[in-house]
């Protein structure tokens, strides 16, 4: 297992070199997340967060998957800082023995991290017309509800 | 002493990311009021409780914790990460 | 879109690059599939297929995820012949807008492959001392349904 | 004549991976008892229905598909793919 908080891009292939190299892994699935710009007028995404803390939840978050779907590897990289449209935002990767696992593993990663990891995105837009902080949406608090 | 963070818009408000407070609140709730009886950017960031959350030594709680031996309280909205 | 039928491995690094880069993608989600030995008696795996059907079948499935989630993006591998313990077997990339979208595209696809593509699966046993094809799954046909 | 395929396990009981019928039979389930009277080797592969999924020129269908005009006919397991 591997967390990371940086403020670095990551690699998909290096991060998931060795990863679920187990015998018995049969399924991985990685979910990368990137700044979008859905209207054209996003310059960039600010993301703040809470040093510390934010390695100590994910590493229980992604703790708690390992055991509930006896994950075979588990990895997650968040990113925090300035972002630019397109720019990875962060990756989560399970391996484990059946596909479902693996995939539920991830769902489940994915849904924490949004609603209980400590970060915080701010939207800036072109030439700085405006800037928002992203509120939280009540389907992604939900959403953990069905584990 | 208690060390008291805040983070995106409740930062913003408050005007400052981390400061020292000389508090004798038995509980988070005791410390929210009273900061807002403090000063006007207090009473503005913590108008409404059911859009912040809050973490004591950094593991989220309720607004009814303790705050017996800690060290570090951090106010701040709904978490957006992901 | 593309979908390849190939005997020979893939990289998921290559597979990807330039994967889901338009601007309106915000989620990406791969499956990788591997060869898992859970006995620690498995030689390889042989798998065999249907030449032209493969590919118009996963055609027509990856088509059917792209609208229906409205993807970005969307790739499929599939490999065929002989494959050792720890291979990768196939993948699946998905684009979307949202994570739920390429979350759920790549479920449905995998779903989909696991049944309704022309794959038969063969376990051979190290010496040789047994080869079995595997069966089908009462679980997979049942997975299809919830789509 | 009908171009017939088989694969998986269907292909090693049959003996064969692709052949050639001589047939005026309108239904794959009408070819299936005609291969099935012919020779015990396709009696076995044959003999369990619910455990074979047939494809008339590479498309999905029922036993009770017609072959007017078809091709190629695939006889085989339930697929195991992914």
């Amino acid at each position: 297992m591997r967390v990371s908080v940086q403020s670095q891009d990551f690699d998909l292939a290096t991060a998931l070199h060795g990863f679920g190299t187990a015998k018995n892994t049969g399924a991985t699935v990685t979910f990368t997340g990137l700044v979008r710009d859905d209207t054209g007028q996003l310059d960039y995404m600010e993301i703040e967060h809470y040093p510390g803390m934010c390695e100590n939840a994910i590493l229980k978050i992604a703790q708690d998957a390992e055991q509930r779907w006896g994950l075979t590897d588990c990895l997650v990289i968040h990113r925090y800082g300035k972002l630019n449209v397109g720019a990875q935002i962060m990756m989560v990767a399970t391996a484990g023995r059946h596909r479902v696992d693996a995939f539920d593993a991830a769902t489940f990663l994915m849904d924490y991290l949004k609603s209980r990891a400590p970060f915080w995105k701010k939207e800036v837009s072109l030439g700085g017309a405006s800037s928002e902080w992203v509120s939280a949406k009540d389907s992604d608090e939900t959403a953990l509800k069905r584990w | 002493m208690i060390d008291v963070v805040y983070f995106a818009w409740v930062r913003e408000r408050i005007g400052v990311p981390r400061e020292q407070i000389d508090t004798t609140a038995a509980t988070v709730m005791d410390l929210v009021t009273e900061l807002t009886a403090r000063e006007d950017r207090y009473a503005l960031a913590f108008s409404d409780l059911d859009s912040l959350r809050v973490a004591v030594d950094q593991e989220l709680v309720d607004f009814d914790a303790p705050l017996v031996g800690v060290r570090e309280v951090a106010f701040f909205p709904p978490m957006t990460g992901g």
